[in-house]
């Protein structure tokens, strides 16, 4: 499937005219790199709100009684929050953000296949979002968000608000799945087969047919949840012969393979960042993409674990729970292999480094905690419970946003041309793992005693380590305000990086920074994997990229 | 210069940069249809599903739909799906009037369709008042699904209309298609879902 | 780029060393979890608590061994094969693309591991389930924003802490009038949602005495963490039983009168026969014939509930009338032969319930 | 005589001359390469069965309605 060689003419050899204007260069800009920087600080931006409610969450919680909001508000808060951290923060920085930014860079690409199809996609997910926060002026969605019916169907008017954002947000994450794809496949540069493709690219590649196949399937439950609230057509109220389990069965059909969309870019980040500040081959690159893969089809079997409590026959819950057991197996290689990659290594502790470490020491007790849930006997216990909500967190903040950060510290020259601070960045690090870690380790316990999740007041039993929760996330939001200081001093006073500040050997690497419109001068060949630093660069091709030179093909109009 | 044009413009036009661009326009139409299919698996997933958690279909007050009307609406949506293949197969071989005649006719069977379609809607709720949201379940699947199929089919049949303006105005060649390929490609597909649709609603 | 040697791929005295304490770590986690007094925080009301907190402790045991081992080699690996300030700076590492042998292994034993749990769990689960059904059947009814129990030979609903004599099996059957609940007691280390249109079912037998509060698990509108005051009571037969009379006393006319959902007694004029016989045959008729008493599906045959001389009462030995049997129909009932859900859990207006009756009611 | 009858008689001419012209096709084009070949010859396939499922339909063989 691979392109043999650049064909004379073909696209590889054309470069689209030069974006002219501040809108077309930076705002209805079709260059992957700006759109990915677009997805990057607009996530970023809806990070910041939904982390701000996040702290409301924890703010009520300080006492038993609550009191700082409304039990009305407080769902709301929570909901809204769940809701923004993964369809507005975590799957958008992974695909849309790191994505764009990063993939076809790697793969040597001038493009995505689709350029307007992503601008489309990147400019649907600002309004989508827009349209979830808007919510709270109607009323938002309080059902967490998960959304079961029928008490989501009394929600308030926001409820059919928060469809309809997270319906477009689907769309948008769709059109990304399919550009994705089809760039992958159809793109690489020459001598640039499967097998010798990063493993961010074997992450995106796992993650873009989930976005394209699980996100429909979500579309299709948000109309029916906005049919029914709207026009009273009865799919889930069971008084009108629908069914509420329904729901669940659609949303997690979607919501578990889009905890893979979350993961498996991270992944892939984690295996770009290990081997280039080890100064050492990823260990065990074909196991590691072919698990990859695994864990994607795989999360297309196991949607029903998240439903063991809701009166599933019990020779279905079988072969879920099995399963979900078995996910856990090319999880576990992938840990093994990179803890193996540090053995040998030359270690250069950067910050990107520090939250990969990071990334592998939490997510791997989130992994193991999940499958504790995966155990139905366990699950029976625990489900709903704030063992979920600490499991869930090690997973996706404990493991995506740690890669998301990795990703940030790692890429951020290669987006802008300069450093982030290193000194501030360490302070980041250890400040973010001891307030996340002194956040969730509490909740497992909590949960396990007793406490629900999802709940405005609770037993004054808990009342200690919820205090403690909430001062250790105190620190957790200080530490990313030092991150956006950071981001934010440094975009303007950072140390220049020059094209390849940490000694990189992936495509994007040998190329300045930030890349020009049309990325590369020539299309290079590609020889072998890139992770072998005993041997000269696997590329050919590339000798005028950081020269002045103009690139070999001229820009000419389609 | 229609006619003309595409019987002698051979392949010349078609350059480098064309084939490969149609080679990704080509697999981003057809996982496109993919995650179309998914949107009507999961609707259908809905109504296998709340149909079986009920006792019987269809529920009590609720007439079986009519077959022998669906079935002759059928096969004029199915029809259609042969005369947009020909339509194809003449443009590939420069039949530039046999071309547009079965175009035209796959735009007539089309609507012809939703004409059929829209028959059975009044029918159904004019005469036997099961609506969209007043009759349970019945009313929510039917209606979404066949609705939802209906308004594909609506979309096909403006594409088409297009396809016949911008043929007329000569902007296919014989090497360049790719907009008549990817109508084809869109029309079969609603025409094979419709069989799926056919199947369940009125067959079982 | 230097020419670099590889080092010795030996393993170092370093590492046996850490692969030592490691291990006497796992060790101690593992003692750690298999003596940890659970109960202590947490006790164990029901008999099968303990065996899930047996599987608990061994993912626990295990998990943390796990941990350890990734965890603490990572640490050591990025100590000890840190950058230091002598190398050169275009030192590499060791360049390794992977060992098979290693590679064969992480993937086999995990996969053993897998199957050892899934043996665990299942056997757990088995238990779980089928835990006998010989004993008492209790229904408990989500509402917002409290749980209703109801009892056979008990009129109406019970409405405040829920009791179950001690070393009697249970069966608890599980539905909603509203929204889906959770119904979950820590103590039992069990729970299942309440699904409105469903009927759900666990069983368990009880063995601590004790108060355990009953938390709801699925988040039901907006009072939902007000719905953890409820408390199950386990105690002694005896206590049971003088419980249980208090509550037959005080509900002795309970269930006559229609329950608090909207309040007041159905209407039963108006009731449409022709509307009645559809809706029986949809929702009726999965459990019950159109035809004499003894001909039971699941429950009995209704041909002459209202007009059969020989049979004056109804099931719950109350007489055969509209009104009383609109009163099953609106709050369901449990007894010998299940549970039949309730209105709104079969999906029944209160015209459906009037259009039932009347239909019912020309039956002769 | 009635419209279902005349409805009925239509489906199965119609069908058959559709499953014909589909399998024919298909037949035909039995050797083309390409994705989108391959695509128009599974569609061509359906198609014919959907053909066929009307035709049945038509003859009453399959979805019997009271009448």
């Amino acid at each position: 499937m691979s392109v043999a060689a650049v064909h004379p003419g073909g696209i590889a050899d054309h470069i689209h005219p030069e974006p002219q204007g501040f809108v077309r260069r930076y705002v209805f800009s079709l260059d992957h790199k700006i759109i990915g920087i677009q997805y990057i600080i607009t996530a970023f931006v809806f990070f910041m709100l939904s982390g701000l409610l996040a702290e409301v969450i924890r703010t009520q919680l300080l006492n038993p009684n609550g009191g700082f909001v409304s039990s009305d508000t407080y769902n709301e808060v929570y909901s809204v929050h769940g809701s923004a951290m993964v369809w507005l923060v975590i799957i958008p920085l992974l695909t849309g953000g790191f994505g764009n930014l990063v993939f076809p860079l790697q793969i040597g690409a001038r493009d995505v296949a689709f350029p307007w199809l992503n601008m489309l996609s990147f400019w649907i997910f600002p309004v989508s979002g827009l349209m979830l926060f808007a919510s709270f002026l109607m009323g938002a969605p309080t059902a967490g968000w998960m959304e079961y019916p029928p008490v989501s169907l009394q929600g308030a008017a926001g409820t059919s608000m928060w469809c309809a954002a997270i319906f477009l947000v689907g769309v948008s994450s769709t059109m990304t799945g399919i550009n994705f794809v089809v760039t992958i496949l159809k793109m690489r540069a020459p001598g640039m087969t499967f097998t010798r493709m990063p493993l961010f690219c074997w992450g995106q590649f796992a993650t873009a047919p989930l976005l394209m196949i699980a996100t429909t399937a979500l579309a299709a439950a948000l109309a029916a949840l906005f049919i029914e609230r709207e026009f009273g057509v009865p799919f889930y109220d069971p008084t009108k012969g629908g069914s509420p389990v329904m729901w669940q069965h659609m949303f997690w059909f979607y919501s578990h393979p889009a905890v893979y969309i979350m993961i498996l870019p991270a992944f892939g980040i984690i295996s770009e960042v290990l081997p280039t500040f080890s100064r050492k081959p990823i260990f065990g690159y074909k196991l590691i993409a072919f698990s990859s893969m695994a864990i994607a089809l795989a999360g297309f079997m196991v949607w029903a674990h998240h439903m063991f409590t809701s009166g599933l026959a019990p020779f279905l819950q079988l072969p879920f729970m099995i399963l979900t057991f078995v996910i856990g197996v090319p999880t576990g290689i992938k840990i093994f292999s990179w803890t193996a990659t540090l053995f040998g290594g030359k270690i250069h502790f950067s910050t990107a480094m520090l939250f990969a470490l990071g990334f592998i020491g939490l997510f791997t007790l989130g992994g193991i905690t999940g499958i504790f849930l995966a155990a139905i006997p366990f699950d029976l216990h625990v489900h709903g419970t704030y063992f979920i909500v600490a499991h869930l967190h090690y997973v996706l903040v404990g493991g995506s946003l740690m890669g998301v950060f990795a990703g940030m510290y790692y890429w951020f020259p290669k987006m802008s041309g300069r450093l982030l601070n290193e000194t501030l960045g360490k302070w980041h690090f250890w400040l973010f793992f001891l307030g996340f870690n002194g956040t969730f380790i509490p909740m497992h316990w909590l949960g396990m005693l007793g406490m629900p999740r999802e709940v405005a007041t609770y037993d004054p039993q808990f009342a200690f380590w919820n205090r403690f929760e909430s001062v250790a996330s105190y620190l957790m939001a200080f530490s990313i305000l030092l991150f956006f200081v950071n981001v934010l001093w440094s975009i303007r006073n950072g140390k220049r990086s020059g094209p390849n500040p940490w000694g990189g050997r992936t495509l994007e690497w040998q190329i300045p920074s930030p890349p020009h419109y049309y990325n590369f001068k020539h299309i290079p060949t590609v020889y072998g994997l890139p992770y072998d630093f005993a041997q000269p660069l696997p590329y050919k091709g590339l000798d005028e990229e950081l020269t002045d030179s103009p690139p070999a093909v001229a820009a000419g109009a389609h | 210069m229609t006619a003309a044009t595409l019987a002698h413009d051979a392949h010349g036009d078609v350059d480098q940069l064309y084939i490969e661009t149609r080679e990704l326009r080509l697999q981003g139409f057809l996982l496109f249809l993919i995650s179309d299919c998914v949107l009507f698996s999961s609707f259908i997933f809905a109504y296998l599903y709340m149909r079986n958690s009920g006792q019987g279909w269809p529920p009590p007050g609720i007439h079986r739909l009519d077959v022998p009307f669906a079935a002759w609406n059928s096969v004029v949506l199915f029809g259609s799906g042969a005369t947009m293949h020909y339509a194809l197969e003449n443009f590939k071989h420069g039949h530039w009037m046999r071309y547009m005649i079965f175009l035209l006719a796959t735009i007539v069977l089309g609507a012809g369709f939703l004409a059929g379609q829209g028959y059975e809607y009044t029918h159904l709720i004019y005469g036997e008042h099961v609506t969209w949201a007043g009759s349970g379940i019945f009313g929510a699947s039917f209606f979404t699904l066949t609705g939802m199929h209906g308004l594909h089919v609506f979309i096909g049949v403006c594409y088409l209309t297009v396809l016949v303006l911008q043929s007329s105005a000569g902007v296919y060649t014989r090497g360049k298609y790719f907009g008549i390929t990817a109508g084809t490609l869109y029309w079969h597909f609603v025409d094979v879902i419709w069989v799926v649709l056919f199947s369940i609603f009125y067959l079982i | 780029m230097v020419e670099h040697k590889a080092q010795p791929a030996g393993l170092s005295g370093g590492f046996w060393t850490v692969t030592a304490i490691l291990t006497a770590l796992s060790i101690a986690a593992i003692v750690f979890w298999s003596i940890f007094p659970l109960e202590k925080y947490l006790p164990a009301a029901i008999i099968t608590a303990r065996q899930v907190d047996l599987l608990f402790r061994f993912m626990a045991a295990s998990g943390s061994a796990l941990w350890i081992f990734v965890a603490g080699y990572l640490l050591y690996f990025s100590i000890a094969f840190r950058a230091r300030a002598t190398d050169p700076p275009d030192a590499i590492g060791l360049q390794v693309h992977d060992n098979h042998k290693l590679e064969f292994w992480w993937t086999v034993i995990p996969a053993l591991f897998v199957v050892l749990l899934s043996i665990v769990s299942v056997r757990i689960w088995y238990q779980v389930m089928l835990e006998p059904e010989n004993g008492i059947v209790v229904q408990a009814i989500g509402h917002q924003f409290y749980f209703s129990f109801r009892y056979p030979q008990i009129n109406g609903e019970v409405t405040d802490e829920m009791h179950l004599p001690r070393d009697v099996p249970v069966t608890l059957n599980l539905t909603s009038a509203d929204v889906i609940h959770g119904f979950w007691v820590p103590a039992m280390r069990l729970k299942n949602d309440t699904v409105p249109g469903l009927v759900t079912t666990i069983k368990f037998t009880p063995i601590r005495d004790g108060r355990y509060p009953i938390i709801c698990t699925q988040f039901c509108g907006v009072l939902h963490s007000e719905m953890d005051k409820q408390y199950l009571v386990i105690e002694e037969k005896p206590a049971f039983d003088a419980w249980f009379k208090k509550w037959q006393e005080k509900n002795a006319h309970a269930s006559n009168a229609l329950p608090s959902a909207g309040g007041g007694a159905v209407a039963l004029q108006g009731g449409n026969a022709s509307a009645g016989k559809a809706l029986f045959a949809q929702k009726c008729s999965a459990c019950h014939k159109v035809a004499p008493f003894s001909q039971t599906l699941v429950g009995p045959g209704l041909a002459g509930v209202l007009h059969d001389p020989s049979h004056p009462n109804l099931v719950n030995n109350q007489p055969a009338t509209p009104q009383n049997v609109a009163g099953i129909l609106q709050n369901g009932f449990t007894g010998s032969m299940g549970t039949m859900p309730n209105a709104t859990a079969n999906g029944l207006s209160r015209q459906d319930i009037a259009n039932l009756v009347a239909f019912l009611d020309s039956l002769k | 005589m009635n419209g279902a009858i005349v409805e009925r008689f239509g489906a199965v001419v119609a069908g058959i001359v559709v499953a014909v012209v589909s399998f024919y096709s298909l037949y035909k084009d039995w050797h083309a390469v390409g994705v989108e070949n391959n695509v128009f010859k599974l569609m061509l396939f359906l198609l014919g069965v959907g053909a066929i499922l009307a035709i049945l339909a038509g003859l009453n063989v399959i979805g019997f309605t009271a009448s």
